[in-house]
């Protein structure tokens, strides 16, 4: 696969989410770490603009991440799967390069 | 496969040393090799060894100079960084004139190329920020 | 720090923290929280705001044991014991990020964003980290 | 007037520290009084004499500690967040049994209650942050 | 006059400069400083925003820091007041409390 | 650092420097920098983008003496000398900015939004501070 695109902050702090969704493509997987996880979870504003990013492109969330914050148990969204950190590694051997939007 | 990591921000700031720690565990525990940490920018504050965490908390310089000193880690702080931020060994105390080094077991001090040259070796580079 | 805790100047301030960003993913909120526990002592009137991320801060079944933090979210739970007690949500981020009251680990006043000055108009000092 | 300013960011990586020494040199300029500089969370990188920045660029800690003395500034670090982030005065090494002490001339380590104590006795208190 | 808002990120990196904005009112004053002052400048697709903001709020830009970003002789909003740091100073006098939206 | 500057690993990459931030407020753009300039002796292929807020750092009359920061600003001329040829910068960025290719202070290679994803699939090393 081509990138692992990863994002760290939140959608509703900084825009790195939707600049990031808006220069990738086909074959490229966004990975959604730290404060970012939450934007994984059902019901937020900025739910659409991942939904569509699922068209072509393949979104994972960290698990522990979206743990530490409380969201264990809430739905995500039904285009993410959630990783743990062994899952993370996965995804940086199966792409070409990581690409991570600071 | 080898994989080199990039570190941007200091402890206890941001989680970026922290998720960087929790990658290269997995990474090793799932048999790779992590051939360089590489801290830049206030990342290089994760190598003094004069912090005193609270001891319910977790100790960021402890941590990352225990996993070298298990994997035969090599972790390197930017010299550029550490001048401007006050890291220091004992080679930088002598040529700076500095009274005192803070740097911690199983860090060492180099140039930037460093993190180039992990660039070029690694299979994948992964940096973690702000 | 024991000379923290004896305060005399005797003046009253009202202070007002504005917390506005997600807790763990960088150390404002806990930090925040621990200027809140030393102000307490000081004796002044002191008020906490929660808007845009900072709603999380409140966010019930926090674990981050998980990734080797320190929970402190219970802590929020105890600033009855010192006193501060008035402790305001902003109902907008809230809705935007798919949460309500039921949500929240402590009881909270919940006010509209429309509010929101008025209550910061109120204060004297507003740390916001 | 009676000002007091807060720092939350270390040097170099962030312009907060510098946003704020201009500001307090315009303040004293003016006639004002600050009465106190106060510096948390990375904002205590500031302090350490162990810094060497490029020749050609501003040295960070030596305008604060030169601004202090002649200015008769109070500049406080946060004990707390000092001891997260490796910040050390001779008390503090003792306390903490660490090898050496790091901290500039004209700053000093005391608790967070300076800062609430600050924010009474100001007549304004201004953040300097990311 | 009331409260004396600092915003300091670029609205096109953060959206501290709209999350400001929609708490404010009568007697606030906004003062853009470091990477936001960029907003100040005519012609980007921020100017609206501060546009509506200065009907009910004073606007002012940190001169030295717009300079610093190669700023200087580029048309500056309209409505936005341009302060060096004895400006900023000021400001922070007339007004009954200063709060940095970080 | 002498020793930075034998890499005889023959191995070629080819490296992009993503530019995301505006200078000055944060130390990035000037770091990010002095990473290509140290890496150019590594004999590497190296492209440099500029997209979002990056575009400000190749911004004309740059005068960070104001602030009493160094100027780098001029720095970006010289890459050439380093045979760093690949500059590349966003159309989008510069119009959402106000800006045009005349505000920049180096010849540039301006691409649209919808190519940046097949430059970036060219190269085997991101970096992005």
């Amino acid at each position: 696969m081509s990138t692992l695109n990863i994002v760290n902050k939140s959608p509703f702090e900084k825009r790195t989410l939707e600049q990031c969704l808006k220069r990738i493509g086909e074959g490229d997987s966004v990975l959604l770490i730290e404060d970012a996880t939450i934007s994984a979870v059902n019901g937020t504003a900025y739910a659409n603009l991942l939904l569509e990013a699922s068209k072509q492109s393949r979104l994972y969330v960290l698990q522990p991440d979206l743990q530490a914050r409380g969201f264990a148990e809430k739905p995500l969204l039904d285009p993410v799967e959630a990783v743990d950190y062994a899952g993370f590694v996965d995804l940086v051997v199966k792409h070409e390069r990581v690409h991570s939007w600071l | 496969m080898k994989l080199a990591v990039l570190i941007n921000e200091g402890p206890y700031q941001h989680q970026a040393s922290d998720s960087a720690y929790q990658f290269v565990t997995a990474a090793l525990a799932a048999g790779h090799e992590v051939m360089r940490v590489f801290f830049y920018h206030d990342g290089v504050n994760n190598g003094t060894r004069l912090t005193t965490p609270p001891q319910d908390d977790r100790h960021i310089q402890r941590r990352w100079s225990a996993l070298a000193d298990e994997h035969k880690l090599d972790l390197v702080l930017c010299v550029a960084a550490c001048q401007r931020r006050g890291l220091v060994d004992e080679g930088e105390m002598k040529r700076n004139s500095k009274d005192a080094h803070n740097i911690a077991d199983g860090f060492r001090i180099s140039g930037l190329g460093q993190l180039v040259e992990a660039g070029i070796e690694a299979d994948r580079l992964v940096t973690f920020g702000d | 720090m024991m000379e923290d805790e004896e305060y005399q100047g005797g003046e009253v301030k009202k202070f007002l923290y504005v917390n506005r960003r997600l807790p763990h993913g960088t150390v404002y909120a806990l930090e925040s929280l621990e200027t809140v526990l030393i102000g307490a002592a000081f004796d002044q009137d002191v008020s906490m705001l929660f808007i845009d991320d900072g709603v999380y801060q409140l966010k019930k079944d926090q674990a981050p044991e998980s990734i080797e933090f320190k929970n402190f979210s219970k802590t929020y739970r105890a600033l009855e014991m010192y006193d501060v007690e008035k402790l305001f949500v902003e109902r907008e981020s809230l809705e935007e990020r798919g949460l309500s009251e039921d949500d929240l680990l402590v009881d909270v006043e919940v006010i509209a964003s429309k509010e929101v000055k008025a209550l910061i108009d109120q204060n004297d000092v507003v740390l916001s980290f």
